[in-house]
């Protein structure tokens, strides 16, 4: 866990996580015109930055990304999502759509949907890798004797 | 009984599946996997009530352009939004119950609740 | 009955056995394989009953699950199952659940049968209006996303908040230390 | 007066979000400034409770979706003679708890998370009170049902932990028997909001189904509020 897995594996992960990583970009982005959406490209982004941790193990992927920039991304995320409701209650109503609906089936369409999509996503793959390295770099029994 | 009810009877046998395990069995991690399944099954019988016969999914492309023929096409949507926020749910229990296991295992080591009763005091 | 709905009942069945023998099984690293076999059971029917948001996020939450219980169960010795057994218990339990799937089987037989949900008639339900409306209200071509974000955003809201209230409390429970000691000059988390 | 009720819950899910923010940096700092920040917070949320009261009902619709007759498709935010009750009961308990805490509380780590924790769960209770759609009641009992299993086991000791644990079993149990009673009342009704729901209830003759609906909800509110033949996990979680 901690030296990672073999060369096969370091290698294979290293072609692999780019793609993983804009796919889930990909699914969050137009998550309102085709099966998608925030959620589901957030753990699918979680998912590759969890691999890179079981490849690589922790104290290289800590190198790239550190615990608490996962803690400011998931409350920013969290900002995010609530900025676009109390812009919209600025703007008239609690969670108005306040932006123009534009033309069906673009991507620049849907008013606020694809910001929310993309605070929802940010926000869901940087939780969820945080839970994953929180439970990765927990040792037990360190402070037994503490007690 | 007829057989339009026999899916949903189904998901109520999962349900109840999932209930035995969360009530009857004495480890962590087994009464975890029994709120997984009973989880499961509730998504699974929210999703068969929105589903109407010959129904397709509630996504246009550009060629539907008769809204009304889609309309009494489509599957009902409010039960898939409602199944996507019980799986957001779900999860954030699973990740706080396995940290609570996590740490459980860590004082007393092991995942037997009888034995983390006896321990207690 | 046609094809699709004998298909349906096999993967519901399929679904019952796994979760009998997650149920049953005394390995736990089996039992974690099967609640995931059950997973990926229950995200193909969502594919056949018209729902593929629902299909790519139970596939992916699934993943994350399986990879998340397995990392808990591996390493992690575990003696539960020479325990004794209470018969009496168990079978106790068994009657419970024996008259819940009567009375609940009954209750679900007097439901709007499967396939005929209540979208039209006199007094349709609501999400007949989203179907009508949804386009040209919201501009998303993804009902489900439109219902979501949009008419029900508020709930995401909440889903949002539970997400980021469960990170922020699997921190707090996997901190390493909860009290401070004699000396407050140390402080740190996790 | 009901352009104020998003506030209840939009103003201490902020101060939450910012309070997870400043967990990190230097603990110390950042507690002190998540305190002062719940105290102003939950402040404001008495006195807007205190304002509202005496006032005549009215309802909020949210996202500013039209309310047809027939069927809503918007969620909405009710006050009336007992929400207000419940409001000032809730946002005066969130505050004195508050108060009493801030002593209580200088002998734990991480206290920037507690003031977080504590936040979430008064905008979960406020919005729960003033919720007047079903599935939205469901998601934000969730909220605060979960920074309280975490608030629980906030200590992290032996017996804490295992509370918590029975806490968060039963109660994730307990929610999913109350979503399968919203599915139940879904399919018979076709609606999520409450008013619209007990109207149509009221035009269909009351089968083995309602009934379920009911079992269900009792069982998932009782095991909740830990009424009595449900009251089992009560004295472990609230020493």
């Amino acid at each position: 866990m901690t030296q990672g897995m073999s060369l096969i594996v370091k290698t294979i992960t290293r072609l692999v996580t780019s793609f993983i990583t804009l796919f889930g970009i990909y699914i969050v982005l137009y998550g309102h015109v085709s099966p998608g959406g925030g959620f589901a490209g957030g753990v699918i982004l979680s998912a590759g930055m969890i691999l890179l941790l079981l490849a690589f193990g922790r104290e290289q992927t800590m190198k790239i990304i550190s615990h608490s920039a996962l803690v400011i991304w998931d409350s920013a995320g969290a900002l995010a999502f609530l900025t676009v409701a109390v812009v919209g209650y600025l703007a008239g109503d609690f969670f108005i759509n306040f932006l123009s609906t534009g033309e069906p089936y673009r991507l620049a369409s849907a008013g606020t949907i694809p910001l929310s999509n993309m605070a929802i996503g940010a926000k869901v793959g940087a939780g969820l890798f945080g839970v994953f390295l929180a439970l990765a770099i927990f040792r037990p029994g360190r402070h037994q004797e503490e007690e | 009984m007829t057989l339009g009810a026999l899916p949903y009877i189904l998901a109520l046998v999962l349900m109840l599946i999932g209930l035995y395990v969360v009530v009857a069995k004495k480890n962590i991690i087994k009464i975890i996997l029994g709120v997984c399944i009973l989880e499961y099954a509730v998504n699974l019988f929210l999703l068969l009530l929105g589903y109407r016969h010959g129904g397709a999914a509630p996504i246009r492309t550009a060629e539907q352009a008769d809204t009304s023929a889609f309309a009494a096409g489509a599957v009902d949507p409010i039960p898939q939004a409602l199944i996507l926020t019980s799986i957001v749910i779900g999860l954030g229990c699973l990740a706080l119950m396995v940290s609570l296991a996590v740490r459980l295992h860590e004082k007393f080591g092991t995942f037997d609740m009888t034995r983390i009763r006896e321990l207690k005091g | 009955m046609d094809p699709f709905m004998l298909l349906l009942l096999a993967l519901l069945a399929f679904m019952i056995i796994g979760s009998l023998i997650a149920a049953e099984t005394e390995d736990l690293l089996s039992s974690v394989v099967c609640v995931g076999a059950i997973g990926a059971g229950l995200a193909i029917i969502d594919l056949f009953l018209g729902a593929p948001d629902l299909a790519i996020t139970q596939v992916v939450v699934e993943i994350l699950c399986v990879a998340i219980l397995i990392r808990v169960v591996l390493n992690r010795k575990d003696e539960t199952h020479r325990t004794h057994k209470d018969t009496f218990a168990v079978g106790s339990v068994l009657l419970f659940l024996g008259v819940l799937l009567v009375l609940g089987g009954w209750a679900m037989t007097t439901l709007h049968p499967f396939g005929e949900p209540l979208l039209a008639g006199d007094q349709p339900g609501v999400a007949q209006q989203y179907l009508t409306n949804g386009l040209q209200d919201t501009g998303a071509a993804n009902y489900v996303m439109a219902v979501l974000l949009d008419y029900r955003a508020y709930d995401t809201l909440g889903e949002a908040t539970v997400i980021f209230v469960s990170i922020i409390g699997a921190y707090v429970i996997l901190r390493q230390r909860g009290k401070l000691r004699h000396d407050t000059g140390n402080e740190s988390d996790s | 007066m009901g352009n104020m009720l998003p506030l209840f819950i939009a103003l201490p899910l902020a101060g939450g979000f910012l309070a997870a923010l400043g967990a990190r940096k230097s603990s110390l700092a950042g507690g002190d400034v998540a305190r002062v920040m719940a105290l102003i917070i939950s402040g404001c949320l008495l006195v807007g409770s205190l304002a509202l009261l005496g006032r005549e009902s009215c309802v909020y619709w949210i996202g500013g979706w039209p309310s047809p007759d027939a069927s809503t498709v918007g969620l909405s935010l009710v006050c009336d003679g007992f929400t207000q009750m419940l409001l000032v009961t809730v946002n005066a308990i969130g505050f004195f708890a508050l108060l009493y805490s801030f002593s209580y509380i200088q002998r734990f780590t991480g206290r920037a998370l507690y003031y977080c924790l504590f936040l979430i769960l008064l905008s979960g209770m406020n919005a729960v009170v003033l919720s007047g759609d079903l599935f939205n009641v469901f998601v934000f009992m969730e909220v605060s049902v979960i920074a309280s299993y975490a608030l629980v086991a906030f200590g992290v000791e032996r017996q804490e932990l295992e509370a918590s644990f029975k806490y968060v079993i039963l109660g994730s149990v307990s929610s999913l028997f109350v979503l399968l009673g919203i599915g139940l009342l879904y399919n018979l009704t076709g609606q999520l909001n409450m008013a619209l729901v007990a109207d149509r209830l009221a035009g269909i003759e009351t089968g083995p189904a309602v009934w379920l609906a009911a079992g269900c909800f009792i069982a998932g509110f009782g095991l909740k509020a830990a009424v009595v033949p449900f009251h089992a996990w009560l004295p472990d979680a609230h020493p």
